[in-house]
């Protein structure tokens, strides 16, 4: 396949119609957050104009009819990243509450004072921030995988880092910011290896290749719907089955129990169990729907098409005076993030002056300023690839740099 | 929210930055950062008869945070305490000639500001507003 | 404004253009969830077609319109139930987060061993079981405020309640079982009077009248989008600017630092502070857009159509046989809420043969199982009325309870 | 989803119901609720030589559970403990007479058979599958 055949496809997306000062929108911020398709869009309407009742509870047809669509949604995506049982699936807000959730759940009945967790320093601040609240709380040590300046983590000392008091490894599958590709699978065995259960903060990889939770063998997975050309406010926890059965609730009230007296509760099975309230139940059915939208195209082939875009990037940047990608030494990266420098001009006017040309790319930080540090910049400016982009975007990209570098000198 | 911002007193600001340095023995010195962006702005003023009578700043960052506090601090000189604390975000937009910056980037334009109050304030030792930029 | 002025608003909610088995929905579960209008269910699709894109940081024009759309709804929710300031509301996913919100944040840092939390005997699930987890976990005591049968609270006695170590006070301001309404502002001011803190639960008032925060001076203070007209999956916590800006965060991410290094964190402002990851935007927007269009119909009238519909209700009923209305001798009702037995039928059986004519309403505890128990029954029918119900639904339910008798003797 | 469910049979069980009551001294016996509605429903069995010689339920809730443990016990007389358990929701449904109850109504329905499922397991001293009543 090649990019061509995905460049129809601009047509699903109606935000592409939408024009600014008379220009179309050149979108290259999905790693932030990803347009969505007419049949997501749709999918959430026809919810709202056809079933929208309160699920689980209800005797009445509409209630029947949207409990099933919010189960087949959890069905759906269970299927899409080959968990052993739908089951396993737990809906949150996003992929940092489902961090959060195993945070403040999994860690204080198994991990005791003296006890480390580990991470690495490519980390977004909502797989870093959380475990060094915990790690304050329960004296807990914080240990950390370094990185390269290519963006590939160092692993040679992983036994070191991984005997003594390790407990927990949690990892991007995918850095935000540079795209590189962790081998989560080779770190989780070995982590294993030592009894160390382990969390993938998949948020950058579900979108942009298929992934295997049985293969990877992760006792935690995360990942956020809205990146993935989902609703907003859905996200999705697998865990597990025998960790998730033993797992304390995170939040409590309706729906999670399944009986109260005043003073006692008993909970409700898994994975109705760590969804207290209201769920955000057309959250989840239009997250079933992107994932319906993904496995038409197929994923194999959606990486395939951020890989040639982002080598056809490289080349035509390639003669880009004081151009720089970060990372690009790596080759083992999805190709869906290129993060650049360009002169010593600030990331924020290279951001403002494209925007001038409606081109949308991210300036700064990226949540991830431990990273950065090591980058040795304040920010970076970030492209960043999904279906719906082609070579004409990076073509205007390309002529927007021009008119960057135009006006600031 | 496009390069219209980029008016050319704010590019011959960027790229010839005037009072650019730092102090020694300055009476007002103060220094802040815009923590999403990582621009950094000081500055430093010598006064006599209470009356600016020297104004570096020093930094790093985007164009508009830079040339805005050139701007600035070329404002300041003759200026009294009092004129200092008064001085308001409209008078710096006005100059910048960029009224509609955008929430986006105002902080940047305004962090300089900013760090003049967080100063003057300090000097003066009165409590500073919620929001002393504005 | 009588109930007729409101029949015609069944238009602006395409779900009562749908028809089961050729009959149109009779939706008397509003208490559960709202149906959604037009207004609202464009508003989100209008959203993803035009401004999607992830919010606060971006420095390009959807972003920072989206942004914009996202504080924006904010402020109307702050003056819609008349706050201090905007930035003193926090968007949760729900009613019931942002309970456990407080219970996981506030109550740590303010209780100790042997004080109380006060709670009522009506209290939804979501208001009761965070609590006693919280208490278990600090050794704190629960202590009730009892109810009488006609669902109002027994109040004579708040001294002796509020006297020694009592320290917060979380009560419903409307009952999800009866529509009771409680005298939050006298309670609330005897409580502050003990220096007890207080949080109230106005999932059922909000979206049933006109509430002012300032006058009620609660300080904490919850509601669910869902339940007003709103999307899926959004909520409100409101908080006095004082405490608000005192408290811990609850989660951690993205969005919610101003700068992070490997082992430290600072927070951002309030309320950002307390809104970790990439929120759910479109909920924020289109609860935004539900409050116009209840401005529009003016809470007070809102108010009075339900109270009309009540008693149009209370009148036609008063003559079947058998028929209990629960909490019908209690003035201070809201009129939103009718739960009733019918003969010793079940409240499945009733629920079921009313599905079969297409009427939906909820059977079972409602999440209220203590009260339950107080009213002497396992189960209760409870068919509850929003703005779109007129006094033909309450024609159809009688029908349909004559339908249940026939078919079940 | 409609009043299709009470179907005659039904109704005829729950406005007589056979096998009501309780058991003195029975060799199986076990009792459940449905937390979600409060349904409760318990069995008392005797058994002669592995057979059912005698079978009681006891309970209360809604046409749906009542009258299904009602057939439910009229069909298990003289069945032996391994067809006990072995017999399958299809079998009960069938003779129901109602085999598309819905998500909602069908765990009324199964509660009779869960209980029994519960009671012949301990009975047979092997633990119970994970869901019984599948
Ligand atoms: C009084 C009351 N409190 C809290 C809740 C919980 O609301 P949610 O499920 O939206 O969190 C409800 C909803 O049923 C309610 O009626
Ligand atoms: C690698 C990574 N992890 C976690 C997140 C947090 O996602 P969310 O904000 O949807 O919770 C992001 C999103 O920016 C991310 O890129």
């Amino acid at each position: 396949m090649s990019i061509s055949n995905f460049q129809d496809i601009k047509k699903d997306f109606p935000i592409f119609s939408r024009k600014i000062n008379g220009k179309n929108i050149i979108y290259l911020d999905s790693a932030a957050t990803t347009q969505k398709p007419n049949e997501v869009i749709n999918s959430i309407s026809d919810y709202y104009k056809n079933y929208n009742s309160n699920i689980h509870r209800g005797i009445y047809s509409i209630s029947i009819e949207a409990t099933e669509l919010y189960e087949n949604a959890r069905n759906t995506l269970a299927k899409f990243i080959n968990a052993n049982s739908s089951r396993e699936l737990v809906f949150t807000r996003n992929a940092t509450e489902a961090i959060n959730l195993v945070a403040n759940t999994w860690i204080p009945s198994n991990l005791k004072e003296g006890d480390s967790i580990i991470l690495t320093e490519m980390e977004h601040h909502s797989n870093l921030v959380p475990w060094q609240i915990i790690a304050k709380k329960l004296k807990l040590n914080l240990k950390f995988i370094k990185i390269q300046t290519d963006g590939s983590l160092i692993l040679d000392n992983l036994e070191e880092l991984f005997k003594e008091n390790a407990k927990f490894l949690s990892l991007t599958h995918v850095s935000n910011v540079l795209g590189t590709i962790n081998p989560i699978k080779d770190i989780i065995s070995k982590a294993h290896n030592h009894g160390i259960t382990t969390l993938v903060d998949a948020a950058q990889s579900v979108p942009h290749m298929s992934v295997d939770v049985q293969t990877i063998d992760s006792d935690f997975f995360v990942f956020s719907g809205h990146k993935m050309l989902g609703p907003s406010g859905i996200g999705v926890l697998h865990t597990k089955k025998k960790i998730l059965e033993n797992m304390e609730p995170f939040l409590y009230g309706g729906d999670m129990i399944s009986n109260v007296s005043l003073n006692d509760a008993q909970w409700n099975e898994i994975p109705w169990k760590f969804e207290a309230g209201t769920p955000n139940i057309v959250g989840a059915i239009g997250l079933g729907k992107a994932v319906d939208y993904l496995n038409n195209l197929g994923m194999s082939n959606v990486h395939k098409h951020e890989q040639e875009l982002y080598s056809y990037a490289v080349e035509k940047f390639s003669d880009l005076k004081e151009f720089k990608i970060f990372g690009l030494e790596n080759k083992n990266s999805t190709g869906c993030v290129m993060s650049f420098s360009y002169s010593d001009f600030h990331p924020h006017d290279i951001a403002s002056i494209l925007d001038g040309e409606s081109i949308a790319v991210r300036a700064g930080h990226h949540c991830a300023q431990p990273l950065m540090e090591k980058l040795g910049v304040p920010a970076t400016t970030r492209a960043s690839f999904y279906v719906y982009n082609d070579e004409s975007d990076i073509d205007k990209l390309f002529d927007g740099l021009q008119k960057v570098r135009s006006v600031l000198t | 929210m496009s390069d219209d911002i980029y008016k050319e007193i704010i590019l011959d600001h960027y790229r010839n930055p005037r009072n650019k340095g730092k102090l020694t023995d300055p009476d007002i010195s103060a220094q802040d950062n815009n923590p999403v962006c990582g621009d950094r702005i000081s500055i430093d003023i010598t006064l006599k008869d209470n009356v600016v009578s020297d104004i570096k700043f020093d930094g790093e960052g985007c164009a508009i945070s830079q040339s805005s506090a050139s701007i600035l601090t070329d404002m300041l000189m003759d200026k009294t305490v009092d004129e200092l604390s008064k001085f308001t975000k409209d008078e710096l937009l006005e100059e910048l000639g960029t009224p509609s910056l955008g929430p986006a980037r105002i902080k940047c334009a305004l962090l300089s500001l900013k760090v003049l109050k967080i100063g003057t304030y300090q000097y003066l030792g009165t409590e500073l507003p919620e929001d002393p930029e504005n």
